[in-house]
């Protein structure tokens, strides 16, 4: 028999175990989280989105459920960077960590980063939380604010840097380009699209921030679309999100053009154990199609 | 889909059970096949999204208990026959079924799974109950539950003080196996001292923000478990293993803070 | 008894006997397909967006189900014009009839509309077709065009013209704006989301054209803010479009600011009957809430 | 989703059933639990996607028996045993089960669905079948259907010509209450007339342009009649109903052209 495929994953220098990551803002609110979701067996954990000061976030109702998805306007609650990474300091991680980070400008952006950097492995830029007023969405829509934040921060550290683009733009390759431009080592695509849901019987919206951001298999197909286009205008690597449930949903992606994947949402329908159900699922595939997992990056585009 | 859409429903009663708490009877089917222990997810249109347990079942229809603590309850409070709720889930996992003789400890609200725990099995299986209020007329369930010991805040029935006193000396007294405690974590904290001091099992239900109910926003995490999914009842080897639990709380911006 | 709520609506002048149109590309090939549905309880009708010449559309395979919607990439065939006027003034339709054109500038749009003119009794522009190249992304996601090409074809004809919105922009009331300043009757929104699906077998885009348009319940909570925010930045009447697949989905469009609907999608799943389900949902909606349509429209902006 | 989704399948066997014609045989249970007259869409990866009647079903597999004609049919042909092709569906309605001494008329590739109809029913009920093909050797499943009457265009064996001579003569000779009919729309144009002159019921397959196969791109509309969700199987009085029937057929880009 031949020996089984490796599923290590070297993502812009960083060592993988494997190629599933977890997501920003799902589980990642403490340092707990993020290590009960390495023992569950991602390959990297993502903390969620950290900025300057603490935010107690968005009144609830802060989740709804759609078809096929969810929709969330948690608001960026967070306990501030220093606290945050005070608490990262006390817990061992047995996986990569991805900082998320967030802020109203580049210079905020730098000091931010500069308080993350020591307890993680690499950073994650959020420009594109859709929900935070005058957070995120103006900032990833606008390629000259991304190119400015990038290098910023990517001067700043000497750790890895992704920035994280947001769907709702008319074209998502140049975000990508201005922050490739900008010397980011990655990108993270896609976050969440804007989206709402509005009760019947009370005629009111139900999110207290009335709308949020979609996530879940619904948006699926566009993350695959995002993952192909940026495949086709930048060479650093992408890290592909959105609607990913099955071992499918990661070769789909990674066909794409994705190096590694995050899994968010999943998690609801399928239970923390859908790490390893994607990963023992991904081992199988590569086993009975002979094939490296590197061979599948960006495969798609042969056809 | 399935329980975790919102399902808007009319209140069908409202009983004033104590002068700061209310139940609520709901017809809804998903919830009133929900096992004690578990919750719903109640929006509030207008007002917020709250966490409550399913306090008894009757038929389609569930009981909700609620005290008035903050916005959210308050103007639940206001509401009246045939005011509109969201409700989604149950979440979670429930109480084990009792099969020794069993004892309920209960402080405050936190009575409400309890009850419901209660509600089906004390019939068939011997259950004691030890309960905890601030003041007498706020004892809830009296009658129902039937208390073997209580205490109240303010001495004004019972015991003077917490739910831990009545508790181990009914313990000292009675034949039980195991213990079922709901209320607030500090409270828990000593039951399951006393509980591992007694060699007793013991289970007990949780209570962290929760702003999601379906495992994905981290509000309720004590280390890595999820109170809303993984919970929110746990038994006394989980509790062991929880660093945080009793030590810290979460804020709602994800902040530790002592309990 | 109270009498049973009346369905009419009145959408920018046009007198439709419900709120519930086909939308453009499902069906509407052929007049025949119109009619058919007219015949199934449509209030309104609209036609596969013509253009100025015949076109065959991309290579098969055209559509591709994912979850909770389709991908398409029908790539616009039409039999040009002409060619579907002609055929048009032959049938009888029992609905308010909209015809969708497309075209690459303001004069061709305005020549198209022309032809149209006499055998429909409103125009809808396509400003925002996701995947036929150079055909209408392009177009529907720049404010300055839209304008042009809307004021173009307002002083061509004499009847109501309405603007397609692509949701595929950062700010979708920014293309509304601007077809409301060209004198726009009202908008159509939302027209599909740009989306991909890869098969994990041959590793090959499934879309003859690679990628396509998603559609169905997938992107519903899409149109829905779509239509929220439309209706705060705009005050001529908005078309909801978008997984439309239930009455409750008719009504909380409406309430995002809906004067009416389109459905498309939704007749693979629910089959020709959509239409008389939906009508009669409302219908019922409406008795047991004792409220008018047009009360609907908006309703979720009180809180 | 359900059979919506594409399913990727390898290729069980090949076999040639006349030169222009192959039968590739694949394991897919949805399809092999359609009806006879049902379709599915077939994905021939880096060339198109066309609807193929299924032709027999074999526990879970499933018979597609394909006419070399253009580009697709062509990449098909080339594949063979392993071959990757992406099946969704079956899509549409399927014929009525044979009641009474029925009567297949089927002409070129059009006989497939008639052969899984014949293979489904020809031990219950007696059922003929008269064929038609280009020549003597594109006679497709002579052994199987074993015909009573049959033509080719070339003389070459049978009548010279179409298949309504062959029909004519068994519709005097023998006893049929119903005919079914597959293959060229003027072909069953006037075998529509036939039935109706002699008073026989009638059920026909219908072949449009099918960019959907699920009812909403309107390319296979004959009126407002979609064919691949309506159909493809009509009976005669809705045939009589449509105008455009024998008379219009649509391009790919919808232009109506005389047939
Ligand atoms: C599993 C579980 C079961 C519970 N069961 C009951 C019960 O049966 N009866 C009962 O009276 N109480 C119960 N609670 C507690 C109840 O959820 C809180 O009392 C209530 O949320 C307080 O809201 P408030 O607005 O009245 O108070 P405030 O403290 O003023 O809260 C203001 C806002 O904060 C949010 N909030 C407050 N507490 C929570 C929380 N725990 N989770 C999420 N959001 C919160 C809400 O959005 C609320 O609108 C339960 C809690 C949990 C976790
Ligand atoms: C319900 C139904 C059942 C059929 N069953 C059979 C069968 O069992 N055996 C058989 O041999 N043939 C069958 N056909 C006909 C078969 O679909 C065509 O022969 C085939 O599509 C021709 O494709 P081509 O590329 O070889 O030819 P071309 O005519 O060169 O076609 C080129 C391209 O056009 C498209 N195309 C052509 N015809 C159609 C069509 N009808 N619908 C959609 N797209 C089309 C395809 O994308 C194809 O790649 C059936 C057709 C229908 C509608
Ligand atoms: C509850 C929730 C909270 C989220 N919080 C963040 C966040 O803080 N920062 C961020 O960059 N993305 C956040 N996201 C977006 C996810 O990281 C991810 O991009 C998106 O959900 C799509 O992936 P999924 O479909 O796998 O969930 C959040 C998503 C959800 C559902
Ligand atoms: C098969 C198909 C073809 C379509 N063709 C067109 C078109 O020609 N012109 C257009 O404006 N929109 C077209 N659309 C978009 C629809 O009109 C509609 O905006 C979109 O599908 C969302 O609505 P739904 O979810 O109800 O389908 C098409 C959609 C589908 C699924
Ligand atoms: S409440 Fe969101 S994870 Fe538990
Ligand atoms: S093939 Fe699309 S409607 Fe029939």
């Amino acid at each position: 028999m031949a020996e089984a495929k490796s599923l290590e994953v070297d993502l812009a220098g960083l060592k993988m175990s494997n190629p599933v990551i977890l997501a920003s803002g799902i589980m990642g609110t403490t340092p707990g989280g993020l290590a009960r979701v390495a023992r569950e067996g991602a390959g990297g954990v993502t903390t969620k989105s950290l900025g300057p000061e603490p935010r107690e976030g968005h009144p609830a109702p802060n989740v709804v459920k759609v078809t096929a998805g969810y929709l969330n306007a948690m608001g960026l609650p967070n306990p501030g960077v220093e606290e945050y990474a005070g608490e990262l300091e006390e817990v061992e991680l047995e996986a990569t960590v991805f900082g998320s980070i967030f802020a109203h400008d580049s210079e905020e952006f730098s000091r931010v980063a500069r308080v993350m950097e020591p307890t993680v492995d690499a950073l994650e830029l959020n420009l594109s939380c859709p929900h935070a007023e005058s957070l995120g969405a103006a900032i990833g829509t606008r390629p000259p604010l991304v190119e400015e934040i990038v290098s910023s921060v990517v001067r700043e550290v000497n750790i890895p840097v992704f920035a994280k683009l947001t769907p709702n733009v008319s074209d998502i390759t140049e975000i990508g380009r201005a922050a490739e431009t900008a010397g980011a080592d990655g990108v993270v695509a896609i976050n969440t699209l804007p989206g709402m849901a509005i009760d019947v019987e009370t005629e009111r919206p139900i999110l207290g921030n009335r709308s949020g951001g979609l996530s879940g298999p619904a948006i699926h197909p566009v993350a695959v679309k995002s993952a192909y286009d940026l495949y086709e205008a930048i060479s650093i690597p992408i890290v592909g999100v959105g609607g990913i449930e099955s071992g499918e949903d990661v070769v789909e992606t990674m066909l794409a053009g994705a190096t590694a994947v995050q899994v968010g949402t999943a998690i609801a329908d399928r239970g923390m154990g859908v790490f390893r159900e994607l990963n023992s699922w991904l081992a199988d595939y590569l086993d009975s199609h002979q094939v490296e997992l590197s061979e599948l990056i960006g495969a798609a585009h042969d056809y | 889909m399935g329980k975790d859409k919102l399902r808007i429903k009319k209140i069908n009663s409202v009983r004033e059970e104590t002068p700061s708490v209310k139940t609520f009877k709901v017809f809804d089917p998903p919830s009133a096949r929900s096992d004690p222990g578990q919750f719903v997810m109640v929006w509030v249109p207008g007002s917020g999204e709250i966490p409550l347990a399913v306090s008894g079942v009757d038929d389609d229809c569930v009981d909700l208990t609620v005290k008035k603590r903050g916005s959210t309850t308050e103007d639940l409070h206001e509401l009246e026959v045939g005011g509109k709720l969201g409700i989604r889930g149950p979440y979670g996992n429930g109480f084990s079924t009792p099969e020794e003789p069993s004892l309920l400890v209960g402080g405050g609200y936190g009575i409400a799974p309890l009850r419901y725990l209660h509600q089906k099995y004390s019939s068939e299986v011997r259950i004691l109950v030890v309960a905890g209020a601030s003041t007498e007329e706020e004892l809830l369930f009296p009658d129902e539950l039937d208390p073997v010991a209580l205490s109240t805040e303010d001495g004004s029935r019972g015991f003077g003080g917490t739910v831990l006193e009545p508790l181990k000396k009914v313990l000292k007294e009675e034949e039980v196996e195991k213990v079922y405690a709901s209320g607030p974590e500090k409270m828990i904290h000593r039951v399951l001292d006393i509980c591992r001091g007694r060699n007793l099992e013991l289970e007990a239900s949780l209570e962290r923000i929760m702003k999601c109910g379906v495992g994905i926003c981290g509000s309720c995490l004590i280390d890595g478990f999820r109170v809303c999914q993984d919970g929110p009842v746990v038994d006394l080897d989980q509790l062991k293993e929880l660093e945080e639990f009793g030590v810290w709380e979460r804020t709602f911006s994800g902040k530790r803070e002592p309990i």
